[in-house]
């Protein structure tokens, strides 16, 4: 009884931990499967094995849901994104200080976000350009990543001088010493991120307890510990 | 016109045109039968012989005929049959050999016995390598052995399978004297032993003489003579192939008068003053024609020749000698300059010298009416 | 886990090349010697899936293998389950994938060897098969071990049809460049460098094994080698 | 947009094309005639690009490119500018990533240039520069062909890397592969339906137009062609 | 051992080993002086000739050794000097020809001039095509051109080059007769004209008699004899070679005395009675020799032959008669068989006959004796 969930990418160190905690607290093991959710919808819609799809946008599992390929009332949104400005650590620019101006800095010269016709997190980044109005500005200075840690790399390698990632990313091991400025969560539309148990998963009852496990206390704390901000809606649960 | 199809034979109808580059081409057609033994195919190069050879093992697409192998139809443009060359059962060896590069000579040479037995296969292999005396090359592949070496892998690799048609392009080739002489002896043996139709393209007027019991000659893609080598070759009708087939004497005449009882002709050489006689021929007084004399079939006298059967005699001068190997050749000018093979045993014994004179005696019949 | 992956993608590599090896050769002998004049149009449609990206290529025959494709129907009629996210699913896409640099390097090969000794062969009894099997392809040695190293490699690094119709399931579809791809994603540069430098060492290992070899056995076995 | 975009991806294919050509002809003729040894090891170094994941491959690419990487301070020091990002990067990425698909066709083919000619052409005065212009590279047509197809295509079908050095900039790195994924990612199917046929349609124009071409000329200009 | 270097000629000193599978090997050790003019390098199949050759042209590695054109060392293997084919100026004809598939006729002929301005090149290249009778195939590829005219490509390919030394390997087989002649005057014309070392390979007496000014008999790799066609063909030293050049009468011997002051000694033949004068050799009485008499040399005479300075007279009868060509062959049985060549027309005047008696003349000097 091992459950096979299909995760969005930017879950990856959050759902890690997740997964130690779940495996010992119910002795059941769960497989992870990391990947672009837009593919990962067009494999459920092919029969693809998975249980539970743990989605970086909610409209994915809507869809699944509206096509009948997803469990009634199990689809639940289990975390927000958050969005960052992130630096190299070696940059001259006083990021705390400036916040989003940073990015109009004449030094920075490549500006990588995600793709915003399909990445979520690109998606709140362009938002959060326009809502603030330098969108126009710097829009010359946009570099498209696939997904958000391919935007994370363009950064992290140099190419780019500036990025504005997921909250996740940049606290992660490998980017933990950059520096950062948190984007306030009014400046873009929420980053929803849910989670559901799909018609198709031979252990049901593993996949339920799973995401009553995603939804207790334990997991929403270390969610947030990971960068996550755990919505009203889940809390009131 | 039907041809007539016996056992133990070939009998070929082929019509091919071969186009080159602009308007010129080629056309090939030519109607023969081929018994059982050697028959030479002889003819200048160009002269369509190894693209006979192509069509009859459906290598080279025929465009018209019919060809049948002891009255088994392999070929034939009106029904659309063409049986494909690997199911003719003729062994056919190239003029470029075309080994195997990537095969030993051993494998070269099995690789037209897959269905023998091992052990057979083995011991008939082993059996040609010997006779084509390149058993000692049996691993090496064909880079690592000489020109005439190939050439006896590629003669061994054909004659080992069990043909109906045996088909020869100058086989012998870049071989010496002596492997060329034992190896006619091999071929010789093995025609005996096989009794199948060999046809054999040479220039080479030694292996003709050695080989041939019957020459099909081949000039502009059409068969021009074709019966004994002696028919063929001695007696030619057309220059070209005078020439081809070695006449040194290839001289301009005049007819002076037919002498019908006789069987003969009297001819005056060129511009000069001297007559001979020389067999009757399409031919009438004052026409322009070619007389071909061998210069073997000539004899040289040191005195005028008395009580000789030969009619033909011409007094002259020794204008040079030249040893050539096993012959002298000598030039005796007799207003006409005739080439006169004589032994070298003969140029002593006579104490032949430039300016020496010399009677020429001519048999008639070595004196051949050549068209053209 | 990371053994798992790379045992999973030799296991992958070895399958595709041998299946490519076995459909690209006759359909290469069909391309190098048919004298059909359209058969360039055919060269061409062997050469297309290379344009698309893997990817979309990979949704393509996803689409296929699905409940609703046509290859998936048929497999479930055969075998009683579906095609996508199986082993048999990703060896079916990645040979589909890799198709042209199997056959193109083939037909190439095939066409070079002298007719000459295609017609010394057909003279000698042989049959189109015979001819094949021990004239055309010894002699195209060079042209099958460049469709081998190609398709043998490129199965390997292959990773966008693998994902698409693979969905990256432990120990049966996430062979060792999703893995690789994985890492990345996550930032976790080290272990993706360990992973790509393992793939690396012995692919190179495989790699010159295969061309060493073809190069000793090469300058004996082969003429048109050059040999100075 | 569309539009845009495939002429990127050919002006790209093109180029990388050329390039290869360029340097695999030269490197081919060093792996195929060189006497070294050890040049297996070459050979099969060659071939490595192939086995890493295109997006790894384009991560290291990347790297390389970067501030920090050599090639990136190199460029930097010369035009002032990094090279991630523009075109000129994607095509030195793609030219590394295309590599053993030109380099290999061609070494295969110039090894079986029949070495007696080449002897031939050097008794005739020509050295191994005329030697390889006049003898070896017209007779080995059939493999230039099938690099240069196999570059072309795969350059066009090609995403990985290039999404990972491109920075997807619509008119400087936005391909038509990287086009068709960003629809089908964002679930525009008929979008990426649309844009894939396209390219598809076109692909197949220009493949069957070289072959076509390849093969009526190769009737009568390559004389190892069998011709019955 | 030093090799003077004189000029216009071609100095080698070659060592080389080829290994084939196995112990087999073959070892080629040849030092030679090539004068201006045609030399004729002769010798059985697999004896070196081609090897030799592609040391020369440096195709093959030579292992060591010395060569020098016109004073200018092109290889030295103690020096580590090799010069590479392309810079050494010397043309060569392979025995396999090797024509550029891909270019035509004319352009391959075009090949080795490179250099040459546009119209000096088309100028000269259409000479040399219409001297070699193949300008009418020159848009043709070698594909489309029969062997005969590939062979005549090949030769005006290298000969339109200036080259400092010609190779020519087995240039003229597969030609017709006619052909042959012509192209020999040509190749003779050319030889003439450019005056450069010419090494041509032949297994063709015919040839060496029309061409060679000097003739270099190679036997397993080593020179075995040198000198005019004559001293090396007509008096050789070895039986291999005997049987090579067409000794038709090969015979065993035991020798009986030597007699010093006439340069002779008495041999007694095989187990026959019979005995002969031949020239003084190395031998003691009693040794077992084998002694060689081509078949032309022999005078055949049917009545016993007086006032002749030959001494070796033996009595025999007519075994057999054949024709061949442009000879009689006669086997004589005195014991020994003997095998003698008569013109035809001599055959007549004799009126010879199978069992019809006769005696054999046999000048001292044209009985050979021969080691091993
Ligand atoms: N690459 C090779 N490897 C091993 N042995 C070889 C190689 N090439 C030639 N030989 C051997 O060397 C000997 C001499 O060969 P070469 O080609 O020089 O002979 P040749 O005198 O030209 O004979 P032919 O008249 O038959 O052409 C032959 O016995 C041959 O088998
Ligand atoms: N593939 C071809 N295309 C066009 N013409 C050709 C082709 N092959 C041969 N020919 C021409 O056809 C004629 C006959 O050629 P073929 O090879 O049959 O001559 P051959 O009698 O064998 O001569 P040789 O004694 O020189 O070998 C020649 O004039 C040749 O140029
Ligand atoms: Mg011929
Ligand atoms: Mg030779």
């Amino acid at each position: 009884q091992e459950i096979r969930v299909a995760a969005a990418a930017d879950l990856k160190f959050a759902l890690d931990e997740l997964g130690t905690h779940y495996e010992k607290q119910t002795g059941r093991k769960m497989d992870v499967s990391y990947g672009s959710s837009g593919n990962f919808l067009a494999q459920i819609q092919n029969g693809a094995p998975f249980d539970v799809f743990l989605s970086a946008d909610i409209e994915y599992p809507r869809k699944l849901e509206a096509a009948g390929l997803a469990e009634p009332g199990t689809l639940y949104e289990y975390a927000l994104g958050r969005i960052v400005i992130w630096m190299p650590a070696d940059t001259r620019i006083d990021l705390a200080q400036l916040g989003w101006k940073a990015l109009l800095d004449p030094s920075i010269q490549k500006i990588a976000i995600g793709n915003p016709e399909h990445a979520p997190y690109g998606r709140a980044a362009v938002a959060a350009l326009r809502s603030v109005g330098i969108y126009e500005q710097v829009r010359a200075k946009l570099v498209y990543g696939e997904n958000i840690a391919q935007a994370a790399q363009f950064v992290a390698s140099g190419n780019a001088q500036a990025g504005i990632l997921a909250l996740s990313l940049a606290i992660s091991p490998p980017m933990r010493e950059g520096k950062r400025w948190e984007i306030p969560a009014k400046m873009h539309p929420p980053i929803e991120q849910a989670a559901v148990i799909l018609k198709s998963a031979k252990d049901k009852d593993s996949a339920r307890a799973f995401l009553t496990f995603l939804k207790s206390g334990e997991a929403r704390k270390i969610l947030e510990s990971y960068g996550f901000s755990v919505p009203a809606s889940a809390q009131t649960q | 016109m039907a041809i007539e199809v016996s056992s133990a034979r070939l009998a070929a109808r082929v019509r091919k045109i071969r186009r080159g580059e602009g308007s010129a081409f080629f056309l090939l057609d030519v109607q023969m039968e081929v018994p059982s033994g050697i028959s030479i195919l002889f003819g200048p190069s160009g002269a369509g012989k190894s693209t006979l050879l192509d069509c009859i093992a459906g290598l080279a697409q025929t465009d018209e005929g019919r060809i049948a192998i002891n009255g088994d139809v392999i070929f034939d443009s009106e029904k659309g049959l063409s049986v494909p060359p690997q199911s003719r059962q003729i062994a056919y060896v190239f003029q470029s050999l075309a080994l195997f590069p990537h095969m030993t000579v051993e494998a070269n040479v099995a690789y037209g016995l897959p269905h023998a037995r091992e052990q057979t296969r083995d011991g008939r292999v082993s059996e040609i390598l010997k006779m084509f005396r390149v058993e000692q090359f049996r691993h090496r592949k064909p880079r690592e052995i000489s020109g005439g070496e190939k050439q006896r892998v590629a003669l061994a690799r054909s004659l080992v399978t069990q043909p109906r048609v045996l088909l020869l392009d100058e086989p012998l080739t870049g071989l010496d004297a002596e492997l060329k002489g034992s190896i006619i002896d091999d071929l010789r043996a093995w025609n005996a032993a096989h009794k199948i139709p060999i046809l054999y393209v040479t220039h080479s007027r030694e292996e003709v003489d050695a080989l041939g019991e019957r020459v099909i000659a081949l000039e502009h893609g059409k068969i021009v003579s074709e019966g004994t080598p002696r028919e063929v070759l001695d007696a030619p009708r057309r220059r070209r192939l005078a020439q081809a087939a070695g006449f040194e004497n290839l001289l301009r005449a005049t007819v002076l008068d037919l002498r019908e009882p006789d069987g003969v002709m009297r001819v005056r050489l060129a511009d000069a003053v001297c007559e001979i006689e020389v067999p009757l021929g399409h031919a009438a007084p004052g026409d322009r024609v070619r007389v071909a004399i061998r210069a073997g079939d000539i004899l040289l006298a040191t005195e005028p020749p008395r009580a000789l059967s030969a009619r033909n005699v011409l007094e002259g001068k020794i204008s040079s000698l030249e040893r050539r190997g096993t012959l002298v050749v000598a030039r005796v000018d007799c207003d006409v300059v005739f080439t006169v093979h004589v032994t070298p045993g003969a140029e002593r014994a006579l104490e032949l010298a430039v300016g020496k004179k010399v009677w020429l005696v001519l048999k008639t019949h070595s004196c051949h009416f050549v068209e053209g | 886990m990371k053994i798992e992956a790379l045992l999973l993608s030799v296991r992958l590599a070895l399958c595709v090349s041998a299946i490519l090896i076995a459909i690209g050769v006759p359909l290469a002998y069909g391309l190098a010697y048919s004298r059909w004049r359209g058969k360039f149009l055919l060269e061409a449609i062997v050469a297309l899936p290379l344009v698309l990206p893997p990817t979309v290529l990979g949704f393509y025959m996803l689409l296929a293998m699905g409940p609703r494709g046509a290859l998936g129907k048929l497999w479930y009629a055969a075998f009683g389950h579906g095609l996508a996210f199986t082993f048999a699913g990703l060896v079916i896409a990645s040979v589909l994938y890799s198709l042209p640099f199997a056959v193109q390097p083939l037909v190439a090969s095939f066409e070079t060897v002298d007719s000459k000794l295609l017609d010394a062969s057909a003279v000698l009894g042989a049959g189109s098969l015979r001819t094949f099997r021990r004239i055309i392809l010894p002699l195209s040695v060079p042209g099958i071990i460049t469709a081998l190293v190609l398709s043998f490699a490129h199965t390997l690094g292959e990773f966008g049809v693998v994902l698409m119709v693979g969905g990256n399931l432990s120990g049966v579809t996430r062979t060792v460049s999703i893995d690789i791809y994985d890492r990345a994603q996550s930032l976790d540069y080290a272990g993706a460098n360990r992973t790509a430098l393992l793939l690396l060492v012995i692919s190179f290992l495989v790699l010159s094994a295969v061309y060493g070899a073809n190069r000793r056995a090469g300058r004996r076995a082969w003429a048109p080698w050059p040999l100075r």
